[in-house]
């Protein structure tokens, strides 16, 4: 069923995207959690709402060249470029351990088509035990110059649409946007017009950082993605922009939450529950520490659940 | 296929004592357990900035030496060089400040099971994890040369105490203000053969490391490296800190410095592929 | 001539936008250097490249409600809402004594309508003595269901044409666009077809921040737009694809420039001046100490000029 | 028409002592002669979380006291509570540590020609500035009571040697831990009368002050109040702080409350309009 355990049973912690249910409110953010393995050291992944994979393609990629990082201000650049085993060695790999290990899965799927998003999701429809699918589109579209799917709605669409289409009837499927758009809310309209039962909320947003002393962009993909803090105002108003406009869709906040006061404002306005990127990379903790401060933050202020406290920012 | 290290802890730990050597500053930590699996080759990360800090990525720093016992517990010490905000912010704790500590970390460098004859190479305050190499090959009854090379001499990290465990120390400046003036490489192959060295060990920024890997290959030496590769997390899940590394089977692949290293076999590393992927790299 | 005289004759700092040179490369930006009175305690104004004033409007505007600001990680939020005395009273009151104290006077316009523009042109036209217009277009157009015009082609390209044929021959143009657009490139083309003589890059992002004790968005204006550090990247990024596409056109580059260094990696990735926005709030001495250092690090580069480090990350 | 404060000087200056003092910490700073033309009512904005700050705006501060002479030159003190993430920075600080003042910022309280009968009402952090009034007006031959509320005991900042300064002193708290139990504005129409007050000084949170107003306004009293909105800038460069205000001409504009203030005649001010633009204001 998707439900995993938790320890608390007077507070009511969980969302609902599509039919899952996830019981805790945290989840970990794709391609910011290794395989899983590596964050098992350091608490139980079974404490998490769901650990969603990196993106994963159909074909192994080797990703770009490093320099792949530059810090930032209250933030960092990365442009890892989807380096990854292809889903075959994933499936066989890395499935099994996380399963084995209980945790609750979500796996993150790119492409560089509409169709090998179709393909993924034919390969995904198959796989007993996870728990759901999130669609990353923020990947060039080499079917029209490079274009990133999620900057153009009409791309967007078909690629959510490929992957309902595939994906059979349970698995929830979640749609990852990008900021760097006019119009976050209408590509939202799209993907959710597509079949999408949630929306991540929000990928990186592009960026590039200048080495003073070679004089050049300091990554050798020169643009990179900026995530962590800095970017945490730009993701609150994209989940309160959407969530104004589609107040039944689930959303996974993301973008700099690194503490329960954090994750609470992307609740507030409009977030189902959180990921956690950039923050497991300055505190291994992290995922625990958002959900810890959560709750006594929910609690302090009389919810009796997360769910009560969705979206509370916009009323009058 | 990755090699987590599973004894990683993370602790606030404090700060014991922070000397200046030369360029750079010793610093010692209170750490208590965390002392207890570390190995030559392991590194630690750490938080920088304090509370309120813009800086959000930990730094990693080798173990110069560990301890996990006496006066204060365990204890781990680094050498640091004040370089940038992260490590300016460190170098500039006092006694009893506290910093977040995740360590051990990475790999470390493989024993031989057998004494051998070492030669241990290292550039900057990559001789930190050296000394502690050091200790244990000593132990093992190999006998151990060391090179240090800087750019200067205040860049050379060699405490009286390290130098107890080597046989011989032959230090280069490129300036010549200590030592022999050149590079580490230039006095490497002279030493290899004037003390029959059967193994290399060597940390140092990657240009060193590459030309040190070079001259072992020509001398048919096994080299184990400790890599320096940029890192955002330190603990395997960002995937930054790649640099393309043959497989048992051949096959180069993106591998993680933090997790599959930072000691390397120097023979597997593709070397100079800073800003490209090498051609026949798995998936590209 | 629009030419200020600067201590330096050994090293050229100067950039041209149009037919006027401006001999220090730092500026301060729109909106955060009051009417100049107010740094000109801790500076004097001659040291800069130019004051760029407040966006003024055709009539007077009382702004947004307070809270107006939140401070974010590495920026802020404002939501000042263009509060202004109207042209009428800013041309007497603020202009003259700008004027008067030697400064270099750039005058940023913002509209609600095409025609609001166009006027707001015409009366400049007519003002001896300021250097330049920076067209703000990061407002909402009235008439297109308060779409802000920076995030439409047609409507950005409209509002630089109609400026153009209003201000007459000398002054030249800086159009001011917005980072929360997909493709900034297109934008700038758009602006410049229009004849645009210059860009300004960027004006602050969209943001929100959420009052977790009031459970609302912390500005009365709910969105404001963030600034400083935390957007650097951003910035960089979108100078570096401008310059990319229009090597021609120089850019005065923006978003949380506060030391030398910052400016220099503006200057490397393609802009030929640099604006302080949000730093001059932290530090009122930030654009000196911006000049002082770039001066520095430009000199250990060994350029003899700004003009020699301009778009230099792009060599190959 | 702004009132720009021409002293205002930027330096970076030093802890000469920090206190805690109920919920607050008193706080002394050597600044030289920053402390020149510092009046009662101005403020200071101060840098905080030192190099590598993720908060990029400084924080204002009531000045306290100052003094241009004394054993460490010119000096400034502040009374500072440890709210969120700067001021905990900054009560944090030790002594010799440096943070970046600029001051003195702003208007200062209106000093009447002749002697008059002085009511001063601060809520909680709010007295800060009026000890330093009160002994302005005392050497101006004014009568000088005050009233100073705030939720409990703690929170009641009133040294000894500022009690001095004024003829009566009246506490007031929320729970009743000392003092009247309630709320300042409960015992402030009584002291009017009972002290024959002229006028009115108050400072401390918005919502007292305006209730302060009304009061003051029912009474026909001239009410200079400090108000407190939150800044960006400190020095007018940034519109954030404004607040809706009538001109001479009772037109409504909304003015800068860190030039046209923090010290502001009370009648002028339009209260309780925070989230709102009051209807009639210029240009809305
Ligand atoms: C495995 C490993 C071991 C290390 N051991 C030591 C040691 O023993 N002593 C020591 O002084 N330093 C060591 N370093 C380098 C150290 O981690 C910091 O990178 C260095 O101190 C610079 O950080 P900064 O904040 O001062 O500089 P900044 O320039 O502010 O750093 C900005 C970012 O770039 C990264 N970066 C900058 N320079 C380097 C570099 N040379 N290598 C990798 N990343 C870099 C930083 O980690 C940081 O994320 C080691 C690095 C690694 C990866
Ligand atoms: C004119 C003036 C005088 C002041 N005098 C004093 C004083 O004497 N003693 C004292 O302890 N504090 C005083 N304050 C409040 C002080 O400036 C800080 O706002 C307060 O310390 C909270 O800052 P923080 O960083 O701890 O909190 P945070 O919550 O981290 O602050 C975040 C941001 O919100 C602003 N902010 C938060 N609370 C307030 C508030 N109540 N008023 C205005 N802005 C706020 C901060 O300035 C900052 O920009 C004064 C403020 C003003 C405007
Ligand atoms: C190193 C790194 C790798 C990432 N890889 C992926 C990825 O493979 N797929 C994806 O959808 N998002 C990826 N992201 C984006 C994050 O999932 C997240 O949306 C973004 O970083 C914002 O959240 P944060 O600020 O908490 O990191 C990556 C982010 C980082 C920093
Ligand atoms: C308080 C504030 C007011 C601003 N007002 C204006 C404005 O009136 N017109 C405009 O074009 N930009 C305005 N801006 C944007 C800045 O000019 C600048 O483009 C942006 O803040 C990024 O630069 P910075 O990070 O250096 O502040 C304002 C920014 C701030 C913070
Ligand atoms: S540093 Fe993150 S995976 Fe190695
Ligand atoms: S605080 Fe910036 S104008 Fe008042």
């Amino acid at each position: 069923m998707g439900i995993v355990m938790s320890q608390d049973f007077d507070f009511d912690m969980s969302s609902k995207f599509g039919q899952k249910t996830f019981l805790a409110p945290v989840f970990t953010a794709s391609g910011c959690a290794g395989s899983g393995k590596e964050l098992a050291q350091f608490f139980p992944l079974t404490e998490l709402g769901a650990v969603i994979t990196k993106s994963i393609a159909l074909k192994p990629r080797s990703g770009r060249a490093t320099p792949r990082m530059a810090e930032t201000p209250s933030g960092m650049l990365n442009s890892i470029g989807l380096q990854g085993p292809g889903i075959d060695q994933f499936l066989q790999d890395d499935i099994p351990w996380l399963l084995a290990n209980k945790a609750n899965v979500i796996v993150s799927i790119s492409g560089e088509t509409v169709e090998e998003y179709a393909s993924l999701a034919r390969r995904l429809r198959l796989v007993p035990g996870i728990s759901g699918i999130e669609v990353n589109i923020s990947c060039p579209n080499v079917e029209n110059r490079g274009l990133v799917f999620a900057c153009d709605p009409v791309a967007s669409k078909e690629v959510i649409d490929a992957v309902r289409r595939n994906i059979g009837g349970e698995l929830p499927i979640i749609a990852k946007l990008s900021p760097d758009v006019t119009d976050i809310v209408s590509i939202a309209g799209e993907v959710i017009s597509a079949g999408a039962d949630g929306l991540a909320l929000i990928n990186t947003l592009l960026g590039m950082v200048i080495d003073i002393d070679t004089q050049k962009p300091k990554l050798a993909g020169k643009t990179g993605g900026l995530s962590g803090p800095a970017i945490r105002p730009v993701a609150v108003r994209a989940i309160y922009q959407v969530h104004a406009a589609f107040r039944n869709i689930p959303i996974l906040g993301m973008g700099g939450v690194a503490s329960g006061k954090d994750a609470l404002e992307m609740i507030f306005a409009g977030a189902s529950a959180v990921s956690i990127g950039t923050a497991n990379f300055g505190n291994p903790t992290a995922a625990m520490k958002v959900k810890e401060e959560l709750r006594t933050l929910l609690q302090a202020r009389g919810f009796n659940s997360v769910r009560e406290a969705v979206g509370v920012a916009h009323r009058e | 296929m990755s090699k987590i290290n599973r004894k990683a802890i993370q602790a606030d730990v404090e700060v014991l004592s922070n000397k200046k050597v030369g360029a750079y500053h010793h610093m010692v930590f209170a750490v208590g357990d965390m002392a207890l699996h570390a190995r030559p080759g392991n590194f630690v990360a750490i938080s920088v900035g304090g509370n309120n800090s813009s800086m959000i990525l930990r730094r990693a720093f080798a173990i110069y030496r560990s301890s996990d016992r006496g006066q204060y517990g365990g204890t781990i010490e680094l050498v640091v060089a004040p370089h940038g905000q992260g490590s300016k912010w460190l170098t500039g704790l006092q006694i009893h400040d506290q910093v977040n500590m995740v360590a051990p970390l990475g790999t470390s460098f493989g024993i031989p099971t057998e004494p051998v004859n070492a030669l241990l190479i290292g550039g900057g305050y990559g001789s930190a994890p050296l000394f502690g190499l050091a200790e244990v090959l000593k132990e093992r009854g190999c006998r151990v040369d060391m090179i240090l090379g800087a750019s200067t001499a205040g860049k050379i990290y060699a405490p009286l105490e390290g130098k107890r465990s080597v046989n011989s120390l032959t230090v280069t400046t490129e300036d010549g203000a200590t030592g022999v003036k050149g590079r580490v490489t230039d006095v490497m192959s002279e030493l290899i053969d004037k003390h029959n060295a059967e193994i290399v060990y060597s940390c140092g920024p990657m240009a060193m490391l590459s030309a040190v890997n070079e001259i072992a290959r020509t001398h048919n030496l096994v080299h184990q490296c400790a890599v320096e590769e940029s890192m955002a997390c330190g603990i395997g899940v960002c995937m930054t800190c790649v640099l393309p590394v043959k497989d048992n089977d051949g096959v180069v692949k993106m591998l993680r410095s933090c997790i599959d290293g930072p000691v390397m076999d120097g023979e597997r590393v593709i070397w100079n592929s800073s800003r490209k992927i090498p051609e026949g790299t798995w998936g590209s």
